[in-house]
């Protein structure tokens, strides 16, 4: 009785906060200072429809650079503490069987799940998406392959390879950036064009990046999952 | 005439959401609740699909695809906890 | 028989390709068929999963039989789910009973359990082997081989010639 | 085309609200997933159809028929399997069948030995 007179209480009181705030807000109608920047010359300098991506791989692509490095920092930590012995790596996981639908099921969908990740990073400039979703999506095929099929192995050379080389090349477009740019990742280079707007090869170098940086997401989100799925114990 | 049909389907689509979530909040076991949430989903797709058509706006209907692709696995995934380990 | 596996997969990953992009764009096309053939080649070297259609006329045609007849219990389904939700006095006699089925290949049973969940009054709660455990919402035979000849024959026969 | 669309979209509607009705009147876990999945597959099959349908005057430039297909595929696999996969998990944690329950021929084969009982853990 006194707990859900309780849950009435901050449900009220909650509700009263929320009022109020909605009472008093009024929505800006004219964006400012470097907001209309980017509104107004964000198609024509970058070339991408879609102005998130715009200004997450343009304008503001040293701060995507460091979300990717947090990233990479937080796949390291968790690899660190959830370090592997020998007789995880082999052990073999022995629950009830998974039904034969399913498996069946996921094998006909990783396939259509890998291919719409990759849609998502490489369309980012012109849909909705991009690298860190697209990489969110492969991930969410690997999930879907260990439910189907507990026992999998995941092949750490692999992820390993795609993650470094990933990474490294991202600099390296920064860094031609700087000599055929305006700047350090700069995605308009002089002479390669913007290309046809809404198209696939617009936007400059943004659909490079963003597929190298879908590539690296997925392959560290799946490499944490393959951590985890080795070092359940046993329940 | 095109209105007043979008307007009762999205009645009918809120009543789908209502019952959803009394089936969510009711549900004696938790296979009800998880039942009564996909089914509160793929309501919430059909919205999708009507948000897009009515704001003329087709690349909303990738994000209905993730969020589909995502009620699949959270289903899958808590059926497979609910019986003992991931 | 791995090429071949490689190649239809190739095909049906294409086809998705092109519903998601809508385009005949030159550039974007090849882009397509560069990611296919390298998302074909890296994880469906030992999938068979789209490859057991069998690669005939008459396999396709019966494809198309096969979609106008679930359509049609699919929409009888939902008629009867209507009526049976909608009645005030409940009219159900739910239980659980066991049918056979004669398919082999993978997709093909993927396949029927998907139609049987779809079609009216009846759900796959289980697969064992060759048995397929069946939640009836109107149990009308409670023995196997009548059961059989009820739910699972009218969609077997169909996919025995598609997929053989 | 734009009143066909109108009157997929309605059906689909209808049939998305029939399944919560069923969510809300059957009597056990079992028959609430049958009545759910059904109806809703279908709803949202119709109403996606609808859409695409009502959306006929910029087919050509904007892709809208490509993206819902890519939906009602997506469903007509997705949903049975899951719900199939829930089923099961619900029978594993043994929640009890309705009254009205005629026939179990899995309990008898798990007596029977047939199958291995399923783990509950």
């Amino acid at each position: 009785m006194l707990r859900n007179l309780l849950i009435a209480i901050v449900l009220a009181s909650f509700g009263f906060i929320f009022y109020n705030l909605y009472q008093s807000y009024e929505p800006q109608t004219e964006l400012t200072g470097i907001a209309a920047h980017y509104a107004e010359n964000g198609a024509s300098e970058v070339g991408a429809a879609n102005l998130v991506t715009a200004v997450v791989v343009s304008y503001r692509s040293f701060d995507t650079l460091g979300e990717i490095t947090i990233l990479f920092l937080t796949a390291a930590i968790i690899s660190f503490f959830l370090k592997l012995s020998k007789e995880d790596e082999d052990k073999i996981i022995t629950h009830r069987g998974t039904s034969e639908i399913l498996q069946t099921a996921s094998a006909l969908l990783i396939p259509l799940i890998y291919l719409f990740g990759v849609y998502v990073f490489i369309n980012g400039h012109i849909t909705p998406g991009g690298g860190f979703q697209g990489g969110a999506i492969i991930a969410s095929g690997v999930v879907l392959a260990i439910m189907a099929n507990p026992n999998m192995t995941i092949n750490h050379t692999v992820i390993i390879w795609v993650e470094s080389i990933s990474g490294v090349s991202v600099i390296l477009i920064g860094v031609l950036g700087i000599i055929l740019g305006g700047g350090f990742l700069d995605s308009t280079f002089t002479g390669y064009g913007l290309g046809e707007f809404g198209t696939i090869f617009s936007a400059g170098t943004i659909p490079v990046i963003y597929s190298l940086v879908g590539l690296k997401v997925g392959a560290e989100i799946s490499n944490i999952l393959n951590l985890y799925q080795k070092s359940q114990k046993e329940a | 005439m095109g209105n007043i049909v979008i307007y009762i389907s999205i009645t009918m689509l809120i009543l789908t959401l209502l019952a959803g979530l009394i089936r969510f909040v009711k549900g004696p076991s938790i296979v009800d609740r998880v039942v009564g949430f996909d089914s509160m989903t793929i309501t919430s797709l059909v919205m999708i699909g009507v948000i897009a058509y009515l704001s003329n706006r087709a690349i909303y209907l990738d994000v209905a695809v993730v969020y589909g692709l995502l009620s699949f696995l959270g289903v899958i995934i808590v059926a497979k906890y609910i019986q003992g380990g991931l | 028989m791995k090429t071949k596996n490689i190649f239809i997969s190739f095909l049906v990953l294409l086809i998705g390709w092109f519903l998601l992009t809508w385009t005949l764009d030159m550039k974007s096309v090849l882009i397509g068929i560069g990611l296919t053939g390298m998302l074909a080649i890296l994880f469906c070297g030992s999938c068979t999963i789209f490859s057991e259609i069998k690669l005939t006329p008459k396999a396709f045609a019966y494809t198309f039989i096969y979609l106008i007849v679930f359509m049609g219990e699919l929409v009888k389904a939902n008629i009867d789910v209507t009526r049976r939700v909608l009645s005030p006095s409940l009219p159900i006699n739910p239980g659980i009973v066991k049918v056979e089925t004669r398919l082999k290949s993978k997709m093909a049973r993927l396949i029927l359990a998907n139609s049987i969940t779809l079609t009216p009054g009846t759900f796959t709660l289980e697969v064992h082997d060759d048995a397929f455990y069946i939640h009836w919402i109107d149990v009308k035979h409670a023995e196997e081989a009548q059961a059989t000849e009820d739910l699972v024959r009218k969609f077997e026969k169909i996919l025995e010639e598609m997929y053989g | 085309m734009e009143i066909i669309g109108q009157i997929f979209l309605l059906i689909g509607s209808f049939s998305l609200m029939t399944a919560a009705v069923g969510l809300l009147r059957m009597p056990d876990v079992y028959n609430r997933v049958q009545t759910g999945t059904k109806a809703s597959t279908l709803g949202a099959i119709m109403s996606f159809i609808g859409l695409a349908f009502m959306t006929y005057e910029n087919w050509g430039e904007v892709n809208w028929v490509g993206r819902f297909l890519v939906l009602v595929i997506f469903i007509l696999i997705t949903n049975p399997v899951s719900s199939h996969v829930l089923m099961r998990a619900a029978y594993a944690m043994k929640i009890p069948l309705s009254k009205l329950t005629v026939v179990d021929k899995l309990k008898e084969d798990i007596n029977n030995k047939v199958l291995e009982e399923p783990k509950d853990e």
